[in-house]
């Protein structure tokens, strides 16, 4: 029984992959791509970009200190051109492996003086509010298009933390015993309609890389990978990670790193 | 003179007193924006009173007049719709979308300098019928278009 | 005040090429909010695109148009160093002029 | 003798490399435990892994094949059938519960009845052209297998548990873990091996 059911199971799968699921999928996903150009070429993000130059150049916060004339994201304080793609890195001033985002917060806190806890309460954007750190973390990374991903790897501190990441991609637990492996480790997938990118390799790693920041078409706002992390968790019926957690910045610095050497063309425009 | 303009004249009933004014900057451009917006046509139900509203009777359909919008939309909230028309004296573009509460999207009025090819990104509420009507400056109308299918997402289904 | 919009004029040939991006929530009327409230209606109505101060075309727009609004326009007669300036106006009387060169 | 030199320092090697995984492991999940706070109903007791779970991560989703079928005989063990012995529900029902994914997330209210999730990884009905490609596609799924009372059986132990005729599969356990009831396990019977069922058709 056992056997005979195992093999109908097999003949199913071939099946399927065969007829079924190639001609449906491939024409919509066809369609998808062809109005993808369209969309990427004006993007609102765009208006976010602009927000979070704004917010970086001006003295701001409690102690009246501009990002631009307090902030090193890795290249030097105030430059921001590539920095994005060689995030996350390792800042001995904080003494921790921090991508892109975790790095402005703390800079927001530490240069600028705001409250952590303040940042902390609504980290994410939604129809009627975008967090500041929303707004910088898609200017710095527009300001890194068409350049090359370059997490520095061999630093040991990152090697570790991606070492980590990697654990943390493949552990499954919940009600549902999902990882962030059941839907992106495999190629081509997808669910619904949406492509699930197999995060572990580089060629697909870029679009998922490059998805985030990205303006959301589904209430029209932006969001960044933090968020993309913390979604991910909730559809996989975890608990919520703590923004700015070392668990998100190791997860980023596993699918980063297995970017590098493409170039990036985000921020993103998203389902 | 641009139709709509010279719509806002003629209701305004003093058109030659208000285009010295708009001539001498006094009326600041959107002011004159304001007062062109057609209720009737943007609040019309349906597609046949919206395209009433617009003042279209009856519209052919014309190789000239064309759409670009996906057959299946990635997202019904930002659906891509480009309409260009190659129809000689093109003074005016309308899109509708058929099962919209609001059918009528957008009206745009060209004038000398403006040409008759525009793309803007709609909200589709379901699967519909998205409808373009293209008017010539001897007062005919022509139409075109094209169904849109938008899907379920990913995930929370 | 409303925020900034993006236009970017781009002579391809001898046509100039108009892409702007608006920041506006173009509210339906018809959403509710996560308290189940309905969210009034507050959408963009008008806007022109005006090239060296002459308006080339003008635009009626309903609650269709998506959030953050994406126009693209073609224009003739324009060449590299003329001004375009885009006006918008919403349903509560906000507005918004911006102004781009044509590149 | 350098063979057998080789030989050591590649057995040592491996070792090492074993232990150092076991050790980013170790680390790693005292990290998650240490980085996540209960939300809605996702409290932190679902960062506990049971028995199965806690196979398939030390396996990386190949466990050794005694281990393999232990394992698998032990999820089939946790299948409930009805108690009046009818496995065929309604496919009108079953679809709706297919397209439904709500359920066990930390912005979903606790309770039943939450949605079987099946077309974010499943092409089921042919007029549903936004299907996922996680599974296999179960087009015709009943005119190729049989509405059989073996086949009904195993469609329902299937979604009752997933994980009993393979281990380590991305199909969350449904009636297992208390998603999908009886009646609604059912249903989905129903819609893939109904003949009337547009699977099927």
């Amino acid at each position: 029984m056992r056997q005979s059911i195992a093999i109908v199971g097999a003949l199913a799968i071939v099946i399927g992959s065969l007829c079924g699921q190639a001609a449906a999928k491939d024409a919509a996903t066809a369609e998808f791509d062809k109005f993808r150009e369209v969309m990427e070429d004006s993007n609102p993000a765009e208006l976010f970009e602009a927000k979070g130059e704004d917010l970086w150049q001006a003295k701001r916060g409690p102690k009246q200190v501009a990002l631009a004339e307090s902030c090193d994201l890795g290249l030097g304080i105030g430059v921001v051109k590539g920095a994005y793609v060689q995030m996350p890195r390792y800042f001995a001033d904080a003494g921790k492996v921090m991508d892109a985002e975790r790095r402005i917060v703390w800079c927001m806190v530490e240069k600028q003086g705001f409250s952590a806890e303040e940042l902390f309460r609504t980290p994410f954007a939604n129809e009627n509010f975008t967090p500041e750190p929303t707004s910088l973390v898609t200017y710095v990374a527009g300001a890194s298009r068409n350049m090359k991903i370059a997490v520095p790897i061999s630093e040991p501190h990152v090697q570790d933390t991606y070492q980590l990441g990697r654990e943390v991609f493949s552990f499954r637990a919940g009600p549902y015993d999902f990882a962030c492996a059941t839907c992106h480790g495999e190629d081509g997938k997808r669910i619904r309609m949406q492509q699930l990118p197999n995060l572990a390799k580089k060629d697909e790693a870029i679009r998922a890389y490059q998805g985030w920041p990205g303006y959301r078409m589904t209430g029209g706002f932006m969001l960044t990978q933090q968020w993309r992390m913390n979604d991910c968790f909730r559809q996989q019926r975890f608990p919520e990670p703590r923004y700015l957690s070392d668990t998100v910045t190791s997860l980023l610095t596993y699918l980063t790193a297995n970017a590098n050497g493409n170039v990036y063309k985000g921020p993103g425009i998203k389902r | 003179m641009n139709i709509v303009r010279r719509n806002l004249l003629r209701s305004a009933g003093a058109g030659g007193a208000l285009a010295a004014m708009l001539a001498a900057g006094i009326l600041k451009p959107t002011a004159v924006l304001a007062a062109e917006w057609n209720k009737n046509a943007f609040e019309a139900k349906d597609t046949a009173g919206a395209v009433k509203a617009l003042g279209a009777s009856s519209a052919a359909e014309n190789k000239d007049l064309s759409m670009t919008a996906p057959e299946i939309a990635e997202n019904g909230a930002v659906v891509p719709i480009e309409v260009i028309s190659k129809l000689p004296g093109t003074t005016s573009i309308s899109i509708l979308v058929d099962k919209n509460p609001f059918p009528l999207s957008a009206s745009f009025d060209f004038a000398e300098g403006g040409i008759p090819e525009v793309a803007v990104r709609l909200k589709l509420s379901q699967t519909s019928l998205v409808k373009a009507v293209a008017k010539t400056a001897d007062g005919k109308f022509y139409t075109v278009q094209k169904e849109v299918k938008v899907t379920v997402g990913g995930c929370g289904g | 005040m409303a925020d900034p919009m993006k236009i970017r004029a781009q002579m391809k040939g001898d046509i100039c090429d108009i892409k702007i991006l608006m920041s506006h929530p173009m509210e339906t009327g018809q959403r509710k909010d996560s308290d189940g409230k309905v969210v009034p209606a507050h959408f963009i109505q008008s806007l022109s695109v005006d090239l060296n101060g002459k308006t080339v075309i003008s635009g009626q727009t309903g609650t269709s148009i998506s959030r953050n609004p994406v126009f693209g326009f073609k224009v003739k007669g324009a060449k590299a160093g003329d001004k375009v300036t885009v006006n918008w106006l919403d349903n509560k009387g906000d507005k918004r002029t911006d102004e781009a060169t044509v590149g | 003798m350098p063979n057998r030199f080789v030989f050591l320092l590649a057995a040592l090697l491996v070792i090492a490399g074993v232990a150092r995984a076991d050790d980013y492991r170790l680390r790693a999940l005292r990290m998650i435990q240490n980085d996540f706070q209960a939300k809605g109903q996702a409290g932190l007791d679902r960062l506990e892994t049971d028995s199965l779970q806690h196979v398939c991560n030390k396996y990386s989703d190949k466990p050794p094949a005694p281990l393999l079928r232990l394992v698998e005989a032990d999820q089939l063990a946790t299948v409930k059938y009805p108690a009046d012995g009818r496995l065929m529900g309604d496919w009108r029902e079953g679809e709706k519960i297919a397209q439904s994914g709500r359920g066990f997330t930390w912005t979903d209210k606790p309770g039943l009845p939450v949605g079987g999730n099946c077309y974010n990884c499943h092409e089921i009905s042919p007029r549903e052209l936004s299907f996922g490609t996680l599974g296999p596609s179960l087009r015709n799924f009943g005119r190729n297998r049989g509405n059989t009372p073996e086949m009904r059986q195993y469609v329902f132990s299937k979604i009752f548990n997933a994980k009993s005729f393979n281990a380590c599969s991305a199909m969350p356990r449904f009636g297992y873990i208390g998603a999908l009831n009886e009646e609604q396990i059912r249903h989905l019977v129903a819609l893939l091996l109904d003949p009337e069922s547009p699977v099927n058709q």
